[in-house]
């Protein structure tokens, strides 16, 4: 039984100006996926997982989630999207959660989580603060909804903005480095609501340095070197005796 | 074009030719002479203040369609704009502090009658120069007395003009001009407000130096309404109503 | 356009900029004096003198320039008591009125930018003054006003600016500077429109050359805040020896 | 006559017209706002926007019309605005004068100076934005007016407001220059009142208190909305 | 032969509101003698520091500096100095430096060390660029002369500022936590000028918490605990077997 493709992206190439980052690199994501991209700084992590969304517009390659693809078409010799109305769509499909949380600072927590449901999806708003008080509750702060987000701390402000990922009801949720930004202290808390996500099923590439995180919690490792897919496997295998030196390399004292 | 109502301006601070009661509405020589010739002619008339050193450019902006604020008509204003037949036609005059030792000078108390070409007056008028060297004279700005002054006078004593009669009275009485030059009535009527005893000094000029006397400026343009004015005027001189209101505000009579 | 009048007109106008000038200068210069003196009230210890220099801040920021102007010319002048105090020969000028009136009200302007400028003061570099043995004026003329004018001059230049653009007021009390004279121009020729715009040229020319000045002397005062002196440059002249 | 009579609401006191001032010089100051607000929004575009003519004439005009004096402004509209309007009627046939009335003239004079300054307010203050704010809103599927209504001018309003507070009170001052176009406002008032009444030093004063109770009341509200709007950014504790 | 007594500190005492910080500490400092000051955080070694040379005003005590006593008054009802002429001339004769550096960050690295001898001693200026010169030689940083603080890493800033203190001839050094601030690797850099100054015979007072300068290089240890000096003696016997258990525990690790 193959469970349903979530999210394929084929051949993906971006360059900023004469410096290729990305070089044509492939995935695919079956419900349930949860796929750690690991890779040294400046690999093209980042820039991979805003390109699936189109914060960044690649250069080439296709991204297709739940079956629709996104047409691009070229426009001055650029790559673009041939409808934004389609990018915005396939947007509030895919959830994102930024390394910086990137909570909106005039709302308070509770407006930060419906405002997507509401004004996106227009969804009626007693059902969306009803949704999003369940989900501040699965986060573990439901008596911050009325606060502001600067007087949250980081760990908090983080799950803050997973709930409001979740409250788009995604297909796929990116994260890209979510705990990176928070104390060791708090990394813990978000890590937390992470792996409940995972257990519950749903599809995750998350960009991470966590390599417990990579190791026990997901189903698939990939590496980025040189703007490629450099090793690709279960973690079992990757984390394993029969690692590439590259990798065993990367993952240093973590892997001995 | 048909004229039903038609906006007047003066200063609202020349008293006894115009001035402004303390709830806000335009009293004196000329609002009330308005009132008559509006009255007259059968159209509305709305009297508003405005600065006087701007009325001639306002006029011809468009900013209101007749002064009547005591101006003289002269040749110089006249390439500008327009006037009405006179009606009123007065002298004008210095004054100074009766204490002071510029009180008194020769010709005091008599009327000299001079032409456009400043001739008529020549001993007079040398008699004051000297009388006068090194002193400071006060004048409206914008007026045909400044033109005099700074003509007749300018080379041997300081000229300083002020925006409105009021703050030139103001300026006499604490002694920072010795002299004022001004009309003769307004002055008059200056003097029993003042807080310092203050009279004239050398004779009134009279004559057509200063214009054939005071007239309603209008633009060039409005030759239907100029001929209203001036038969509505006519009017008001006939039957001795100018000649009323001028010994009930001027206490002498104004008439041309 | 008729460019000989507009030509005879900036002439005309020019030759106030000098009035126009001197009003600024003697009024900057008093104001800031002024400023000082308000600013060591404000921040000091005594609670009259504190309280002194708040309300007067408050009532010369809070009120118009104009309005401060004719109650010093003509309402000061009003009372025969002022008339005959020694004070007089001054207030009996219009020029020195509007000074003193410009004065006044940037002062209370002033002083706010400079206490803000104090406030960038790090008490720890007066900490270190003091531990060498250095105390009152000495203290503040090496340490504190530095530190604090170069963090206050940005906010200085717009005050600078608006003062330039203030002594136009000094027209209404009799001062014949630039605006005051294009008045009288103005009620000769009726020409508005040219003669004010003529006007308007002459001092945008001056702020912009006062900005550039301000802008030369903030580069002088900050060379801490740019980058250090590249290494391929020798370093900084060692000063002349020489009498202190 | 007493300083009460004179200042009192009664047939020979001034009160009422100093009222109708106080009320004309809160207009004028409230219009230039509106107007201000307008001018400075497309200013701000204009200087942050990527073209480059765009960005000299938004330099431009600031420069212009901080670098002038309000006066000069003021008399300019004034006239030159009255001509302006009338050469427009004049194109759509229209005979005469389309005169600008003078609470207009120096609402706009006013409103001119003020949006150069709102100009810079607003600049400063979506500088201020986080981008990784504007890029979450774009990552949940809002399309650019939803970013622009529901993120961007919250912020840019939040930030801009005690730059707006400056604005506000100088424009308050301004407004008592519009006296020289006729206009009773306070400042006007108050000299054809000291004189009528030969009481300068009186009405002068008069005319510097209500001023001063503009700019303190004002200044107070705008302290008080500051306080609400600030709560998102004050490191203290949230409400509810 | 006894050396003449540089410093003396005696029976100081110090309250901060409610908290007493310092409940009588003496202690005296003979010519060359390199003194330790080491305690608990909060202990009042800073505040100690501090009284010596009246930045901060004790509530009680005295402080002689070669002989000249500083003079105390009570107004009401604090101590202050009586003459800050005094104050001015002895703050002079003991150089400070600080944690935090505190360099005038106004200054070129060279002003900052002329400053002091020229504006407070009035020692001509050719004489105090020579002085400054030779000491940014000696602290090693003579290339950095022409810069300011900010272009400087944080161990070139203290030994600046440990020139800055030698260029007003002190007669004892105070340092209070000299390192503490700084990378462990810029750390060595000011140990080793305050070493060498040690060496060359200055008499120094140092707040530190670097065990090993203490042990090393000062003749004389003192500890501080709870406002009093707990105990006092030379390293060896401090550091030694015998040390009391209080301060045992202090050393921890390091006294093991
Ligand atoms: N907008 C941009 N313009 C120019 N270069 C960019 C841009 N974004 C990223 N880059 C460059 O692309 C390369 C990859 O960046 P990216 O942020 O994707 O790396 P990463 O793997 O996420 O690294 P990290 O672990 O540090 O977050 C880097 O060299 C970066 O400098
Ligand atoms: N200006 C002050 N006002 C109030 N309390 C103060 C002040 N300065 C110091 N204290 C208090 O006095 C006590 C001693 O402070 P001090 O700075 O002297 O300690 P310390 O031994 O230098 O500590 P550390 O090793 O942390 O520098 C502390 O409890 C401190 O909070
Ligand atoms: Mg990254
Ligand atoms: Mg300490």
């Amino acid at each position: 039984m193959t469970r349903p493709l979530r999210l394929s992206v084929q051949g993906i190439r971006k360059s900023f100006g004469g410096l290729e980052v990305l070089k044509g690199i492939s995935l695919d994501a079956r419900d349930g996926d949860v796929i750690s991209i690991l890779g040294a700084s400046g690999s093209g992590k980042s820039t991979f997982l805003r390109c699936i969304n189109l914060l960044e517009t690649p250069d080439a390659g296709t991204v297709t989630v739940d079956g629709e693809t996104i047409e691009m078409t070229v426009k001055r010799g650029h790559a673009v999207a041939r409808s934004q109305a389609q990018v915005d769509r396939i947007r509030s499909e895919l959830g994102m959660v930024f390394q910086s949380f990137n909570l909106w600072s005039h709302m308070t927590i509770l407006d930060n989580v419906i405002e997507g449901p509401m004004r996106v999806l227009k969804r009626p708003r007693a059902e969306c603060v009803a949704e999003a008080e369940a989900l501040l509750e699965k986060v573990g702060i439901s008596d911050k909804r009325g606060h502001f987000p600067a007087h949250l701390s980081g760990g908090q402000q983080q799950r803050a903005a997973i709930a409001r990922a979740l409250a788009m009801r995604p297909k796929v949720m990116l994260f890209d480095e979510p705990t990176s930004a928070l104390d060791p202290e708090l990394v813990g808390e978000v890590l937390r609501v992470m792996r409940a996500l995972a257990e519950e099923g749903m599809t995750m590439l998350v960009v991470t340095h966590e390599m417990s995180f990579a190791r026990d919690v997901s189903n698939r490792v990939v590496f980025l070197d040189k703007g490629l897919v450099a090793q690709e496997g279960v973690p079992a295998e990757m984390f394993g005796a029969g690692a590439e030196p590259r990798f065993r390399q990367f993952i240093g004292h973590f892997g001995a | 074009k048909e004229w039903k109502t038609v906006t007047i301006t003066l200063e609202g601070a020349y008293a006894p030719w115009n001035l402004t009661n303390p709830d806000g509405t335009l009293g004196g020589f000329e609002p009330e002479l308005a009132a008559y010739l509006c009255e007259h002619m059968k159209v509305e008339c709305k009297l508003v203040a405005s600065d006087w050193d701007s009325m001639i450019t306002s006029l011809n902006a468009g900013k209101f369609d007749v002064i009547m604020d005591a101006m003289s008509i002269t040749e110089e204003r006249q390439k500008i704009i327009d006037f009405s037949v006179p009606y009123a036609h007065t002298h004008a005059a210095f004054a100074t502090l009766n204490d002071s030792d510029l009180a008194g000078v020769e010709g005091t108390g008599t009327v000299v009658k001079m032409l456009p070409d400043y001739s008529g007056a020549d001993a007079q008028i040398e008699a004051m120069r000297k009388a006068f060297e090194g002193k400071t004279i006060g004048i409206q700005a914008a007026t045909v007395y400044a033109k005099f002054i700074y003509d007749k006078f300018g080379d041997i004593a300081t000229v300083r003009e002020f925006k409105t009669g009021a703050k030139r009275d103001l300026d006499l009485e604490s002694g920072r001009i010795d002299l004022a030059f001004d009309d003769a009535v307004y002055l008059k009527a200056a003097f029993e407000k003042a807080g310092a005893p203050m009279g004239f000094t050398g004779p009134e000029i009279g004559g057509t130096i200063f214009g054939i006397g005071e007239g309603l400026g209008l633009r060039k343009a409005d030759t239907d309404l100029k001929a209203m004015f001036d038969k509505a005027i006519e009017a008001a001189l006939a039957d001795g109503t100018v000649a009323t209101l001028s010994q009930k505000w001027f206490k002498t009579d104004v008439t041309p | 356009m008729d460019i000989p009048f507009l030509l005879s007109t900036l002439q005309t106008l020019l030759a106030a900029l000098p009035t126009t000038l001197a009003l600024f200068f003697s009024s900057i210069s008093l104001g800031f004096l002024l400023a000082l003196g308000l600013v060591w009230m404000r921040v000091g210890q005594n609670r009259f003198l504190r309280g002194f220099a708040r309300s007067y801040i408050f009532v010369f920021r809070g009120s118009p320039l104009l309005i401060q102007m004719f109650l010093v010319y003509y309402g000061l002048g009003q009372f025969g008591v002022m008339r005959q105090s020694f004070v007089w020969p001054v207030l009996r000028e219009p020029f020195a009125c509007a000074v003193l009136s410009l004065a006044l009200c940037t002062a209370g302007y002033t002083a706010e930018i400079f206490r803000s400028g104090l406030r960038a003061v790090s008490p720890r570099e007066v900490e270190a003054a003091r531990a060498i043995g250095m105390s009152g004026q000495l203290l503040v003329r090496r340490i504190i006003a530095p530190i604090a004018f170069r963090h206050a001059l940005p906010a200085y230049s717009t005050e600078i600016v608006l003062m330039v653009k203030s002594t136009a007021l000094a027209s209404l009390v009799t001062v014949s500077e630039v605006t005051g004279v294009a008045q009288r121009l103005i009620s000769q020729t009726y020409r508005t429109m040219e003669v004010f715009l003529c006007a308007a040229l002459i001092y945008l020319a001056l702020n912009f050359i006062l900005l550039q000045l301000v802008a030369l002397l903030e580069r002088r005062l900050s060379a801490h805040r740019r980058g250090p002196p590249s290494p391929g440059l020798p370093s900084l002249p060692v000063p002349e020896a020489g009498p202190a | 006559m007493s300083i009460l009579t004179i200042l009192g609401f009664g047939p020979t006191g001034w009160g009422g017209l100093l009222l109708v001032a106080l009320l004309t010089t809160l207009a004028v100051t409230l219009v230039s706002l509106v107007i201000g607000a307008v001018i400075g929004t497309a200013l701000a575009a204009a200087k942050l926007s990527g073209s480059r003519l765009l960005r000299l004439l938004g330099g431009t005009y600031s420069t212009v019309f901080r670098g002038v004096p309000e006066l000069l402004v003021i008399y300019l509209v004034y006239f030159g605005g009255s001509s302006a309007v009338t050469a427009i009627g004049g194109a759509f046939g229209y005979e005469g004068f389309l005169g600008l009335p003078s609470f207009l003239a120096g609402a706009l004079a006013v409103g001119l100076i003020s949006g150069a300054y709102q100009g810079e307010v607003y600049r400063g203050a979506f500088l201020a934005i986080v981008p990784g704010e504007i890029e979450a809103a774009r990552a949940i599927g809002m399309n650019k007016a939803m970013r622009l209504r529901r993120i961007l001018v919250p912020q840019v309003l939040r930030f801009a407001l005690p730059g707006l507070g400056n604005v506000w009170q100088l424009s308050l001052k301004d407004s008592a220059l519009v006296s020289v176009t006729g206009l009773a406002e306070i400042m006007r008032t108050s000299q054809v009142a000291a004189g009528s009444t030969r009481q300068y030093f009186l009405f002068y004063i008069v005319g510097g208190v209500l001023f001063l109770l503009l700019t303190s009341v004002s200044g107070q509200i705008f302290e008080a909305a500051e306080k609400r709007t600030g709560r998102s950014l004050a490191a203290g504790i949230g409400r509810n």
